[in-house]
C-alpha cells in the first residue's frame, strides 16, 4: 500500500465516521456539527483526487455556510430538551433497511458495471479555468437554469418573509 | 543584500538538503520543513499578536489624551507579558450546565482555523508555506470555517448572551462575505490568477487599489465586520450581551479566542496588503519585510478606526450589507468585467 | 535550598534566580482586570479614573470586563441591599480564581449613611472578603489608585 | 454624506493621536487639590474645648469622645477622641459646628487600608502630668438610675402594648400569630408573667424567645392533662 491510499482511507474512515456520527448521535446539534466534519471529509477527497476547486467550494459553501444555517434553524426551532433531540425512529426499521440495502445494490451495480478507464500521468493543472470554459460553454444552458431557478427562490422567499402589505 | 534577500528560502534549501543527505526521502524532507514552517508560523503569531495587543492599548491611549500602558518596562511593553502570564494562572471554569465537549473545542477549533490562514499567504518572494494555485479562494473558505467555532462557543456555552453573541456573530459574518468576496474578485479578474504570489506579481506597475478603488472600499469595510472589529463588533457588544459568545470563558480559554482574533486582524491585514499593496513588492528593504510593513500599517488603520466610530447597529449593519456593499459590489465586477473585456 | 545570601550573590553577577510563585504574582499583580459594577456616584469616579487626566491605563487596569468569568477584581462601588447581596455574592463565586475584592466609599466599606436602613448592609465585608477599603465619599480617582497599588503591593508580597 | 463625517471623525482622532497628552502621573504626580477640597476628616487636640457640638451635628455618629475633668481647675480635658470615617460622608457639618475649628478636613486622600478598623483615627492627647478628677459618684449613680429609668419606661410601655394587642405585641417573640394568641391566654391576667416577659423583650430578645417557648410548652401539657 502506498502512501497515497493511506490517505485515502484515513479520510475515508473519518468522513464514514463523521456519518455515522450525525445519523447516531442523541442530540442534533452534535449531528449537526459532526456533518460539518463529514462535508471537510469530503472536501478532503476531492483534494485528493486533485480537485480542488470543488473542495474549497465544499468547504466555502456546504461546511462554512450551509451547515451554519442549518445549526441556526435547528436553534430557532428547537424548543425541547437538546440532549434527546434526535430520536432514534424504530418503527420504520424495516423498511429502511429494505431501502437501503436496494440502494447499496444499486450502487454496487453501478460500479460493478463502470469499465474504470485509467489515465496514466494526466496530471489535472488549474481546474478552476477548465470548470469556468465548461460551465459557461458547453453547460451555458444548464448554468443558467439553475442562476434562474436561484433567484426565483430568492424572490420567493423575499415576498414569504414580507409577508402581506397592509394597505 | 542579495543575501538578504532570499535568507529564508536559501535556509529552508539548506535544511530540505540537509536531511536528504542524512538519507531520508525526499516526501519526508518536506513534511519535517512544513513542520518546521508551521511552527516558526505559530510563533511569529504569538509574539506577532502580544506586541499587536500592547500596540493597540497604547494607541487608543493616544487617541483619547491618554498615556497608555506606561509602568511595566520602557513604555509599558510588558504590560500584555503580565496580562498573558495572568490568564496562563486563572482558574479554568467550565460551568456544569455546557455542553462540555462542544465548549472545550470551540476556542482550539478557531485559533486552529485562524493560524490555517497564514498557509497561503506570500511572506516572501517565493516565501509561502504552500503556494496554492487558489489562495484567495482558500483564505476564504477557511476564513468562513471560523463562523461554526464561534457558533459552537456560544451555543455550548447554554448562556442566552453566548447564543445571542454567537448568532448575531454568524449572521453578520455570513453576510458580509458575499461583498468580501466580490469586491476580491474584481482584484481577481483583473489578475488573472487565485495564486497569491501571482496577484502580487501582477501588481509590478501599479497597485491594485489605484485600478479598483472601489472594491478596495467594500472590501476593507467587509473586512471590519468579518473580523467582529468595532465599529462593527456587534457580536461581543458588552454593554448589551456582557461579552458575546465568550461571555463564559474564562483564563486560558477566553485567552485563546482572543489570540485567535487578533490572529485573523493580522492575517486579513496581510491579504489587504497582498491583493491591494503590492504585497512584498517594495524598494530598498528585503521582500519579506516589505509584507509585515505593510500589514502593520493596515492593521494601525483598523486601530484607528475602531476607536474613532461608535458602534452601529445590529438592523443597520445587516441592511448596510445586503442593501449597499452588495449592489454596489456586483457593479463594481459588471464594470470591471466591460472594461477587461474591451482593452483585450 | 538556597540561602537568602546566596541569592543576593547571584542577583550580583546578573543572575536572576525566582520562582514560578513570583512570576505568576508578578503578572497576577500588573494586570487586574475590574469588572465593570457600581451604584452612582463611585463609579462616576472609577469612570474618570480611566478617562484621559488619570488613565488607569498607565498601570495596566484599564480593562472592564463586562463578564464575570474573566475579571479579576471586584470593585464593590456603592451600598450593597439586602435585594442585590445575592446577586453580589453569585456575581463574586462566577470569577475564576485568584480574585480580589476591593470596596470603595464609605457605602461599599460600611453602609455609609444608609447603615441603619432596613434594606441596606453594613458594608460588603459582611459577606465578602474584601482585601482593600477605600474610604472616601466617593474617593478621588487618586485614591482609588491609591488602593489598587496597595493591593499591588499585597499580591507581589511587599505588604 | 457619503462618509464625510467618518472622515472628519477620523481626522480629529488623527490630531489628537500627536497632540501633548493631558494625564496626571499619579503616584509622581501630586494632583493640584483646592483649598477646599475635603479629605481626611482631622481634629487639632489642642484647640478642643470638649463642648461636644460635633457630636450633637454629625448625622451619623463618626466622631465619640470621652472626658475628664481637672481636679483642681474643674476644666474639661479630652481623654480620647475617635472619628470613625467609614461612616462619614464629607457634609461639612462638624466642622461648621466647631466654635474653636478644631475640626478641619485635611487634604489627605490616600488612605486606602487593608482592614476595617484601620479605617478609624483615635486621638488620645498626652495627659500625663495632668491631675484628673475622677468621676463624681453622684454623677455616675445618675446617669446608672437615668438607664434605669429607660428601662422602666420601656417595660411599661410593652406591659401596655401586650394588654391592649396581644397578638401584635407577642408576634415578636414567637413564630406566628397563633402562637402569639395562645401565648396571650396562657399569661392570661398574671401580671408577674407579663412583666418577667415583657422585661426581657426590652432587655434581651433571644431569652425572651425562648422563655415565651417555655410558656406555650408548659400551656399545652396543660391542656393536655386537663
Amino acid at each position: 500500500m502506498q502512501l497515497s491510499d493511506l490517505v485515502f482511507y484515513a479520510l475515508a474512515a473519518f468522513t464514514i465516521i463523521a456519518a455515522l456520527g450525525v445519523v447516531a448521535l442523541p442530540n442534533i446539534v452534535h449531528s449537526a456539527l459532526c456533518l460539518v466534519l463529514t462535508f471537510i471529509g469530503v472536501a478532503g477527497i476531492y483534494f485528493y483526487l486533485g480537485a480542488d476547486f470543488i473542495g474549497l467550494i465544499q468547504i466555502l459553501a456546504y461546511a462554512g455556510a450551509i451547515s451554519v444555517l442549518m445549526i441556526f434553524a435547528v436553534m430557532l426551532l428547537l424548543s425541547r430538551d437538546v440532549s434527546e433531540s434526535n430520536p432514534s425512529h424504530k418503527k420504520g426499521k424495516y423498511l429502511a433497511a429494505l431501502f437501503s440495502g436496494l440502494f447499496a445494490f444499486l450502487l454496487a451495480l453501478s460500479i460493478y458495471s463502470t469499465s474504470w478507464d485509467l489515465t496514466e500521468g494526466a496530471e489535472i493543472v488549474d481546474s478552476i479555468g477548465k470548470i469556468a470554459y465548461m460551465l459557461m460553454g458547453d453547460y451555458v444552458i444548464a448554468f443558467e437554469a439553475a442562476a434562474i431557478l436561484l433567484l426565483a427562490a430568492v424572490i420567493g422567499a423575499v415576498i414569504l418573509a414580507r409577508g402581506e402589505e397592509k394597505r | 543584500m542579495k543575501g538578504a534577500e532570499t535568507f529564508f528560502v536559501d535556509l529552508a534549501r539548506a535544511i530540505v538538503n540537509g536531511l536528504e543527505n542524512m538519507g531520508m526521502s525526499a516526501l519526508g524532507a518536506e513534511i519535517i520543513l512544513l513542520i518546521i514552517k508551521f511552527a516558526c508560523i505559530a510563533g511569529i503569531v504569538t509574539v506577532n499578536i502580544i506586541i499587536l495587543i500592547w500596540l493597540e492599548r497604547k494607541i487608543s491611549g493616544f487617541i483619547q489624551l491618554r498615556l497608555g500602558p506606561n509602568r511595566l518596562g520602557p513604555w509599558g511593553v510588558f504590560q500584555t507579558i503580565a496580562d498573558a502570564i495572568k490568564l496562563l494562572t486563572k482558574e479554568d471554569i467550565i460551568p456544569s450546565q455546557t455542553d462540555k465537549i462542544i465548549f472545550r473545542t470551540a476556542p482550539i477549533v478557531f485559533i486552529i482555523i485562524s493560524l490555517m490562514l497564514y498557509v497561503v499567504l506570500p511572506f516572501g518572494d517565493g516565501m509561502a508555506i504552500v503556494d496554492l494555485n487558489l489562495g484567495v479562494l482558500y483564505f476564504i473558505s477557511v476564513g468562513s470555517l471560523g463562523t461554526i467555532a464561534l457558533l459552537m462557543a456560544g451555543w455550548g456555552s447554554n448562556n442566552k448572551w453566548s447564543l445571542l453573541g454567537a448568532m448575531r456573530s454568524v449572521a453578520q459574518m455570513i453576510s458580509y462575505e458575499i461583498p468580501l468576496v466580490f469586491s476580491l474578485l474584481a482584484v481577481v479578474m483583473i489578475a488573472g490568477s487565485l495564486n497569491m504570489s501571482d496577484i502580487v506579481n501582477a501588481q509590478d506597475k501599479i497597485w491594485f487599489v489605484f485600478l479598483q478603488p472601489v472594491a478596495f472600499i467594500t472590501y476593507f469595510i467587509a473586512a471590519t465586520a468579518e473580523l467582529n472589529r468595532g465599529p462593527f463588533d456587534m457580536p461581543e457588544a458588552e454593554q448589551e450581551l456582557t461579552a458575546g459568545a465568550y461571555t463564559e470563558y474564562s483564563g486560558m480559554r477566553w485567552a485563546l479566542f482572543f489570540l485567535a482574533e487578533y490572529t485573523n486582524l493580522f492575517a486579513v491585514s496581510a491579504l489587504t496588503a497582498i491583493m491591494f499593496f503590492g504585497g512584498f513588492k517594495g524598494p530598498f528593504l528585503p521582500s519579506w519585510l516589505w509584507l509585515p510593513i505593510k500589514a502593520y500599517i493596515i492593521m494601525l488603520v483598523f486601530f484607528w478606526l475602531k476607536w474613532t466610530l461608535p458602534r452601529i447597529r445590529m438592523d443597520h449593519l445587516m441592511a448596510f450589507s445586503w442593501k449597499v456593499l452588495i449592489p454596489v459590489t456586483l457593479a463594481n465586477l459588471v464594470v470591471t468585467g466591460c472594461v477587461l473585456h474591451f482593452l483585450k | 535550598m538556597v540561602l537568602d545570601h546566596d541569592v543576593r550573590m547571584l542577583e550580583k553577577n546578573n543572575i536572576i534566580v525566582t520562582t514560578l510563585e513570583k512570576i505568576w504574582n508578578w503578572g497576577r499583580a500588573h494586570s487586574f482586570w475590574p469588572l465593570s459594577y457600581g451604584c452612582n456616584c463611585c463609579p462616576i469616579e472609577m469612570m474618570a479614573s480611566g478617562a484621559a487626566r488619570f488613565d488607569i491605563a498607565r498601570y495596566g487596569y484599564e480593562v472592564f470586563r463586562a463578564s464575570p468569568r474573566q475579571a479579576d477584581l471586584l470593585i464593590v462601588a456603592g451600598p450593597v441591599t439586602v435585594k442585590m447581596k445575592p446577586v453580589v455574592q453569585r456575581v463574586y463565586l462566577q470569577m475564576p480564581e485568584p480574585k480580589w475584592v476591593l470596596a470603595m466609599g464609605n457605602c461599599a466599606i460600611s453602609g455609609g449613611p444608609f447603615k441603619d436602613g432596613y434594606s441596606v448592609l453594613p458594608g460588603c465585608d459582611t459577606f465578602l472578603p474584601v482585601d482593600v477599603y477605600v474610604p472616601g465619599c466617593p474617593p478621588r480617582p487618586e485614591a482609588l489608585f491609591h488602593g489598587l497599588l496597595e493591593l499591588k503591593a499585597k499580591v507581589l508580597g511587599q505588604r | 454624506m457619503w462618509g464625510s463625517g467618518i472622515l472628519k471623525g477620523l481626522g480629529i482622532t488623527f490630531k489628537h493621536l500627536w497632540e501633548r497628552k493631558i494625564t496626571e502621573q499619579y503616584p509622581e504626580e501630586r494632583p493640584k487639590l483646592y483649598p477646599r477640597f475635603r479629605g481626611r476628616l482631622m481634629l487639632n487636640p489642642e484647640k478642643c474645648i470638649v463642648c461636644g457640638m460635633c457630636v450633637k451635628s454629625c448625622p451619623n455618629n463618626v466622631l465619640s469622645f470621652t472626658e475628664a475633668r481637672l481636679k483642681e481647675s474643674k476644666k474639661k480635658v479630652l481623654t480620647s477622641y475617635t472619628i470613625d470615617h467609614q461612616y462619614c460622608m464629607f457634609c461639612n457639618l462638624c466642622v461648621e459646628a466647631c466654635p474653636t475649628n478644631g475640626l478641619y478636613f485635611s487634604h489627605d486622600f490616600e488612605w486606602a487600608a487593608f482592614k476595617r478598623e484601620d479605617i478609624k483615627t483615635v486621638y488620645e492627647p498626652d495627659l500625663t502630668g495632668l491631675e484628673l478628677l475622677a468621676l463624681e459618684e453622684g454623677e455616675k449613680k445618675s446617669a446608672e438610675k437615668e438607664a434605669e429609668d429607660k428601662l422602666l419606661k420601656g417595660v411599661n410601655a410593652m406591659i401596655a402594648a401586650i394588654k391592649k394587642n396581644p397578638a401584635r405585641a407577642l408576634s415578636k417573640v414567637v413564630e406566628s400569630e397563633e402562637e402569639a394568641l395562645k401565648l396571650s391566654e396562657i399569661l392570661g391576667d398574671d401580671e408577674s408573667k407579663i412583666k418577667k416577659l415583657a422585661e426581657l423583650m426590652v432587655s434581651d430578645k433571644e431569652k425572651a424567645a425562648k422563655v415565651a417557648k417555655a410558656f406555650l410548652i408548659k400551656g399545652q401539657k396543660k391542656e393536655q392533662e386537663g
